[in-house]
């Protein structure tokens, strides 16, 4: 058995979520400023503990990093089972980096009952991670569901209009599918014996058994990320969500469900994922190519960036199950990317949002000449998410449409033109708001970014602009990890009776 | 003859007697010492039953027909911590409503300790007459403390309905156990599983009895399709008394169905299971579809009692598996089973204790919608009452998810996928109203600004439930091995 | 009586011994009937003949020589007399209600045993059974106020159940000790028991009877049994200044008359009891007198005892309803009750008498 | 168990039931039966009744039934108990005066409420 | 005529569907609701007695003891319900026991 060798994941993991038990013990309306300080010292600390993770992290070893293991449910063989490989080791590090954001994002918007709305992002950015850690079935799960009530909290209470129906959505979707994974994942156990998603990758499986268990992970998993034709609560959820919140859905969340492909469906029915890669296929497909016609059509500006969320997961989905180097990693590529991407796009929707109190692309047009800072975050955002060269997004989309040309070239075909569509929609928007004559009122009296809202985008442009130009530390992070895994899906199960 | 295993119940006994010619004597405003012997006396059964936990063997007296073993031991001091916190809880509301004091004296307090005290003889019965007597003695105190507000025309027709439907139960189930009788020609259980097993039994009678049997344990637990009590009395009793009957009555219920159908007809588990299982998925549909559509959240919380009850049983269905027994694995699916039941009756507690403490002299806190806005008006409450909503729902990390886990882990342990898959669909449907009383507490402004007027006591009890259903979420393995413990070795004795 | 016996079941029995025995039975049963009526029809000629002569007068001497012919006269009258069933009354439960009356009167006889081997039905549980069927007096009342539709019949019906119950539980815990100190519920041994002892061993019998160790119980025994037949002292029920005649206000003619039957069948059957229990029963009070038959004893007993109900009729005023109450509930039950442990208790003691 | 020996009780009962009805046929035959209104009225002091005679009636009547059932069943725990009683012993004596006790605090506690109470 | 235990039990069986007929059918009146939750025990002290009996067992006659006392101990909190509720509802009409409706 693997000894703890570090408490660098447990310190990732529970420093966010003390911090935001003590910021909600404490803090109440009457002592904002202080909430804050020490919701963005909680953010910065958790950040800086994952750190030495990057520096620490054998970018040639096999298997898992600083591992952590401890008895928790002995009966049930549950154990306090944490690491990271290649593949989680990123998402880690974004998940601390956007908690950050979050909390700054948060820092005068919020007004009534800050200590509440920043605990939760605090707790829910410690249960996020420990979703991206987790190396135990049942934890994993523990802290998969348990984001859900944050989560929950933070739409209905923060968030627009509409939002009781938007949080009953997001929630319910999410727990249909999480319920059916619990029940694969004890099915596991009972086959099993351990809760160990190690040993699960080395369970042999009949084909029946895979497939059965491929759905069930599936239903969960294709919610979150989310699939066409599940995803309907994410347009949902983003648009009445509060900033943060989008930022917080957009960034990380979607992409617990893309990881859980990649802890779960692939490793541990191999066969079936093979069995199934057409479905999926098709399903990403559908999702990269009808979704961006869908955003194509929005009037909205939060709920145009949601649906170019789902096709985005779609080049994710669609790079998992390629089953090549390239497409895996530019899958994990775009993950990362997506993460800043759409969270810079949805702060920027927040910024405007904040002075304007509209999402409506209508109600904009000209902001560049009342906003010029603003204007050149946007169309730099609004560039990577439709994935221009020099940014993140072309990466992670590049090679994934590359892998797909090699699985097979049509395929690659229909990803690639999914691209001009992305470029539309993005680029149209930004025409629509940032360019042309000011027509409101409203507009000419924007004032230009603060410095927080300045720093907050620029360290995201710095995040974007770098991953474009440098990509090698994140996929130098991954090869081994990835190459393992393929190696492993490659190979078949069935055999193993 | 040796009576330690019956200390408890004998030195309850004694103190009720003692607390009920007492209580005689107090005016009113001294009506709080009733309170305090009555929770001191609780402490002191308490330190007798803990003194007797250490041997962790099973111990008969009365010529075998009582016995004290690691089980009933373990709920019986849950039972005891169930009545506590209910005494607690309800004090002031009792006082307001009439149903302490006046006329009545602290009837309430000695009514609520005898049903303790038939509780402790149904967990400790090894004869289906000292189970029957348990059971009875039980509902007799609980027919009449529904009955107590004797103003209030809701609280009489509850008590009407429970005493008919109760009385029925223990029909049907008296019925049963006279078919046992008649198969087995005993009353003792160790007899009738030892006969039970044998070829001599008569298959017929005892398959007739099984039948009867299980429809009076399904009665009593409220399980559908025999759950027409259980949202009436709920709604009508007042709400002390509710969870009264909503709590410990679960675990005693438990024990009874362990005892009657694990402990006594084991052979023929095969028979009992299929008509658990139709009674759990019934349970589990009836109760949670219905629930969707309840605006009185105490009828709510009964719906929710009944699904819940569904899904406790799913761990009966679960210890036997195609006829094939396996103890360690049958130990284990029970041991789950109890342990959602004690993961219920805390977090149901804590629940109907925050209708309690939301209570006012003149105003019930029954409506879903009197919780309005309560995150404005005390966000540490509505965080308790979320926390309670969400385990109930069985959302991790709270102590209700691991509940669910460990019953769906003795479902699937026996290969029964689609059972499985149906309980989680149902909880999906459960979901959905639980989240409805937290998006009213959390996301809705409140209808009146009243503060919270509750005592110290109350505040600090219904404070560290909360707190329980999160500790014992994040570390639930003590109590999942203390049930599993206690299982394992009931049944190997 | 055994000839007889033996003849019928020649007769019959080779063909259907069932028959034979039911119409044996059935004799037997004639002969405790007919002779309960009598008496019944002359302890009414006692009753008056005492009470007169207590109030220093005559009592009834126009029929017949010494109004011996009196009761005849009465139940002829009563034979005579419309039946009015009142308007609106329950018609089957009206007529049902003498019925539930006058049976368990008369068949706790059963059980009665008149001498060593002469009893009806020798049951083990005989006590118990009598217990029960006396019980059943209650529903008799009770019906006939509730069929009545009157008010007064009503009021006394609710007045009578309610002391009947009332004493029903101090005579229960009465019976209980006797019980106890007999060790079985059969009538017969109940008797035998009381025939051992030292007194009876030096020819004292009626010093070993259960009266003199268990003399409260007796009294209360006798007390509740006045209660529990609604005689004076403690006829609230029918007080006539108060409700007329209680629950048989409505009753007229031989429905009347049935509930007179039993009020004083079941006087004899308390008093038969009395003595069963209390007085040695068919035992003769000294060894001496031994040779006059056992049935002559309890007779002379049961008259004994009959004439105190009489003699209590005609010398204490009417108790109150909440008197009456009182006695039953919070002296004779206390007092039994405590009686109970005391025996109880004693019994457990090298000087228990009841070896 | 002998069963036969009860036959006679039965037989007894039927009598006693007869014994009720032949004088009532009797009566009926042998009585003149001329009802009229007047005479078919409700016993009333006269007057006309006002009211149903099933009226509401004093609760503590039901408490006096209610009571009575239940110090009649405890009465009949005592009868196996006294008829073994000699056997017994103190063990016997004591078990039964725990019985009796809690018999007397159920006892003590109607009495202080006021349920024996009729001024 | 023997008497077996199938008579009796048949006839317990008889008792015991006609309470459950009776708690189940009667809309009128709730005195027949407890009348037949009587009828219901009593049907299973037939069973016990007539089991005690073949068996040879004195158990049956013992619970049938306690059912007695049990039942009475029933009925006695049935009747205080029953007037309680007659006091507040002025009926003991089942169909009247509506008040509580989700």
């Amino acid at each position: 058995m693997m000894q703890s060798t570090s408490i660098l994941l447990s310190l990732a993991i529970w420093l966010p979520i003390a911090f935001g038990i003590f910021v909600i013990a404490v803090g109440n309306d009457e002592n904002p400023g202080l909430v804050r300080i020490i919701s963005l010292i909680g953010a910065v600390a958790s950040f800086l503990v994952t750190l030495p993770l990057i520096s620490g992290f054998d970018n040639a070893a096999h298997g898992m990093q600083f591992v952590e293991h401890a008895s928790w449910i002995a009966r049930f063989n549950v154990n306090y089972f944490l690491g990271i490989d290649g593949i989680s080791l990123w998402l880690v590090i974004l998940t601390a980096f956007i908690s950050i954001i979050v909390v700054v994002a948060g820092w005068v918007v919020i007004e009534k009952r800050v200590a509440q709305y920043m605990g939760s992002f605090l707790i829910l950015s410690g249960l996020m991670i420990g979703v991206f850690c987790a190396l135990d079935g049942l934890l994993f799960y523990v802290f998969f569901e348990a984001t859900l009530i944050p989560m929950y909290i933070i739409i209905g209470i923060w968030g627009g209009a509409n939002r009781v129906y938007a949080s009953f959505k997001f929630f319910l979707y999410t727990l249909m599918g999480s319920l059916l994974t619990l029940v694969a994942i004890i099915y596991l156990y009972s086959l099993s014996g351990s809760f160990s998603i190690l040993d699960w990758h080395q369970l042999p499986l009949t084909l029946h058994q895979q497939i059965l268990i491929f759905l069930a992970f599936l239903a969960a998993f294709a919610v979150k990320v989310p699939m066409w034709p599940v995803h309907t609560w994410l347009p949902d959820a983003h648009v009445e969500a509060p900033t943060g919140g989008s930022v917080v859905l957009a960034a990380i969340m979607l992409k617990l469900g893309a990881y859980g492909f990649l802890r779960f469906s692939l490793p541990i029915a191999p066969d079936a994922s093979h069995y199934l890669s057409g479905f999926i296929i098709t399903l990403s497909l559908i999702a990269v190519i009808y979704i961006g016609l869908v955003a194509l059509v929005q009037t909205d500006m939060k709920k145009l960036v949601a649906y170019s969320s789902i096709a985005h997961m779609g080049f994710v989905t669609l790079g998992f199950f390629m089953f090549n180097d390239m497409s895996v990693q530019g899958g994990l590529v775009q993950m990362i990317s997506h993460g800043f991407v759409s969270g810079a796009m949805f702060l920027c929707i927040g910024v405007l949002y904040d002075r304007v109190h509209s999402r409506q692309i209508v109600d904009y047009g000209g902001v560049v000449n009342t906003m010029p800072k603003f204007a050149a975050f946007f169309v730099l955002f609004s560039m990577a998410n439709c994935g221009l060269p020099a940014t993140s997004g072309f990466v992670g989309e590049f090679m994934v449409i590359i892998g797909a040309v090699k699985f097979n070239f049509w395929i690659g075909l229909l990803a690639a033109t999914a691209l001009i569509f992305g470029a539309a929609y993005s680029l149209w928007m930004v025409k629509r708001v940032v360019f042309g004559a000011v027509v409101h009122q409203h507009v000419k009296e924007l004032v230009d970014l603060s410095s927080r809202e300045f720093l907050m985008l620029a360290v995201l442009a710095i995040a974007v602009l770098a991953m474009g130009l440098y990509p090698e530390p994140f996929t130098a992070a991954m090869q081994t990890s990835v190459t393992d895994l393929l190696a492993h899906v490659a190979k078949t199960k069935i055999n193993a009776f | 003859m040796n009576f330690t295993p019956a200390y408890p119940e004998i030195f309850l006994l004694l103190a009720i007697a003692a607390i009920l010619l007492i209580d005689m004597f107090l005016s009113d405003s001294k009506r709080v010492v009733t309170h305090y012997l009555s929770l001191f006396a609780l402490v002191v059964t308490a330190l007798l039953t803990m003194s007797d936990l250490g041997s962790g063997t099973s111990e008969y007296t009365f010529n075998n027909m009582f016995l004290s073993d690691p089980m009933s031991n373990m709920l019986k001091l849950f039972s005891y911590l169930a009545v506590g916190m209910t005494l607690v809880y309800s004090r002031q509301y009792s006082t307001d409503r009439g149903i302490l004091g006046g006329e009545l004296g602290g009837e309430f307090y000695v009514l609520a300790l005898f049903s303790l005290l038939g509780q402790m003889v149904m967990i400790s019965g090894n004869n289906v007459l000292i189970i029957y007597l348990g059971l009875e003695l039980m509902s007799l105190a609980l027919y009449g403390l529904v009955a107590l507000r004797r103003n209030n025309v809701g609280s009489t027709e509850a008590a009407m309905k429970y005493f008919v439907l109760g009385a029925l139960a223990s029909g049907f189930l008296l019925y049963g156990i006279s078919m046992l009788y008649g198969a087995t020609g005993t009353l003792d259980l160790s007899e009738i599983a030892r006969i039970s097993s044998s070829v001599t039994a008569n298959k017929t009678i005892l398959v007739f009895a099984i039948v009867f049997i299980v429809s009076g344990l399904a009665f009593k637990l409220g399980a559908a399709p025999f759950h027409m009590w259980v949202p009436d009395v709920y709604q009508g009793s007042p709400t002390a008394v509710t969870l009264l009957l909503g709590a410990a009555p679960k675990l005693a219920a438990f024990a009874i169905c362990f005892r009657l159908l694990v402990e006594g007809l084991f052979t023929h588990a095969v028979d009992w299971q299929q008509m658990l299982i139709v009674l759990s998925v019934l349970s589990m549909a009836g109760g949670n579809i219905v629930a969707l559509a309840q605006t009185n959240l105490k009828r709510m919380l009964a719906y929710s009692t009944i699904s819940h009850m569904g899904f406790m049983l799913l761990g009966f269905v679960s210890g036997v598996s195609n006829g094939h027994v396996d103890l360690n694995l049958a130990a284990s699916a029970y041991a789950s089973s109890m342990f959602y039941v004690i993961t219920y009756v805390i977090t149901t507690l804590g629940t109907f204790g925050m209708i309690l403490l939301l209570s006012r002299n003149g105003f019930e806190a029954e409506q879903i919608d009197d919780l309005k806005g309560l995150s404005k008006r005390s966000p540490w409450f509505a965080l308790v009452m979320l926390m309670l909503m969400f385990s109930l729902a069985g959302i991790p990390p709270l102590m209700g998810f691991y509940a669910k886990f460990s019953v769906l882990q003795a479902v699937l342990g026996t290969g029964q996928v689609w059972l499985a898959v149906v309980a989680v669909l149902f909880s999906l449907i459960g979901a959905f109203y639980y989240l409805r009383v937290v998006k009213v507490m959390w996301f809705d402004e409140p209808a009146d600004d009243n503060k919270i007027v509750a005592g110290a006591d109350i505040r600090l009890v219904l404070s560290l439930n909360g707190l329980a259903v999160i500790a014992l979420g994040v570390v639930p393995e003590s109590l999942m091995n203390a049930c599993l413990v206690a299982i394992t070795k009931t049944l190997a004795s | 009586m055994d000839s007889i016996n033996a003849f019928g079941t020649g007769l019959l029995g080779a063909w259907w011994p069932n028959i034979w025995l039911t119409v044996w039975t059935l004799i037997k049963i004639v002969c405790i009937t007919l002779p309960v009526m009598g008496l019944v029809a002359y302890l009414t000629l006692w009753e008056r003949k005492m009470i007169g002569w207590m109030h220093v007068r005559l009592g009834p001497n126009r029929v017949g020589p010494a109004g011996l012919l009196q009761p005849i006269a009465d139940a002829l009258k009563l034979l005579l007399k419309e039946i009015v069933v009142p308007a609106r009354a329950n018609k089957a439960l009206f007529v049902i209600a003498p019925i539930m009356t006058i049976m368990p009167a008369l068949a706790a006889w059963a059980v009665i045993p008149f001498g060593p081997e002469v009893v009806l039905a020798n049951v083990n549980a005989g006590l118990l059974l009598l217990m029960a069927i006396t019980s059943m007096e209650v529903y008799g009342v009770i019906i006939a106020g509730w069929a009545s539709n009157s008010k007064y019949a009503f009021l006394g019906a609710m007045r009578a159940s309610a002391q009947m119950v009332s004493y029903e539980i101090a005579m229960g815990f009465v019976l209980v000790i006797v019980l106890m100190v007999s060790g079985s519920l059969n009538l017969t041994d109940i008797v035998m028991t009381q025939s051992k002892g030292r007194f009876f061993d030096l020819g004292l019998n009626f010093l070993s009877w259960n009266w003199l160790p268990l003399l409260p119980m007796f009294v209360v025994y006798v007390i509740s049994g006045i209660a529990e037949t609604n005689r004076h002292p403690f006829d609230v029920v029918e007080g006539e200044s108060e409700i007329v005649a209680g629950h048989m206000v409505e009753y007229s003619g031989m429905s009347f008359a049935m509930f007179f039957l039993a009020e004083y069948a079941n006087m004899i059957l308390i008093s038969a009891m009395a003595s069963l229990m209390f007085l040695g029963g068919w035992a003769a009070p000294l060894s001496i007198l031994s040779w006059i038959p056992g049935w002559i004893w309890l007779g002379i007993k049961t008259f004994v005892v009959v004439s105190m109900f009489i003699w209590a009729r005609a010398s204490f005023p009417r108790y109150r309803f909440d008197q009456i109450m009182r006695l039953g509930w919070k002296v004779f039950i206390p007092l039994t009750l405590v009686y109970l442990v005391i025996v109880a208790a004693w019994m457990q003691t090298p000087w228990n008498i009841w070896k | 168990m002998n069963l036969e020996n009860y036959f006679p009780v039965l037989l007894f009962i039927l009598v006693g039931i007869a014994v009720g009805v032949i004088p009532q046929i009797l009566g009926r035959l042998m009585a003149p039966y001329k009802p009229d209104a007047q005479k078919l009225s409700p016993y009333e002091c006269g007057f006309e009744a006002f009211e149903d005679a099933r009226m509401k009636f004093d609760v503590r009547y039901y408490v006096v039934a209610i009571l009575f059932i239940l110090f009649d069943l405890e009465t009949a725990f005592f009868f196996p108990w006294a008829v073994a009683q000699k056997e017994l012993g103190w063990a016997g004596f004591l078990i039964m005066l725990g019985f009796i006790l809690e018999f007397a605090v159920g006892f003590w506690y109607i009495w202080k409420k006021g349920a024996l109470d009729w001024e | 005529m023997i008497l077996t235990l199938t008579h009796f039990l048949v006839l317990g069986a008889i008792l015991f569907a006609i309470s459950v007929i009776g708690i189940f059918l009667n809309r009128k009146n709730i005195i027949v609701l407890l009348m037949a939750i009587e009828l219901m025990l009593l049907a299973v002290n037939m069973n016990f007695i007539a089991f005690s009996h073949y068996l040879g067992d004195a158990g049956g006659q013992v619970f049938v003891f306690f059912i007695l006392t049990v039942a009475a101990a029933e009925s006695a909190i049935g009747l205080a319900i029953l007037v309680v509720m007659f006091r507040n509802m002025d009926t003991i009409n089942v169909e009247d026991l509506d008040t509580l409706k989700g």
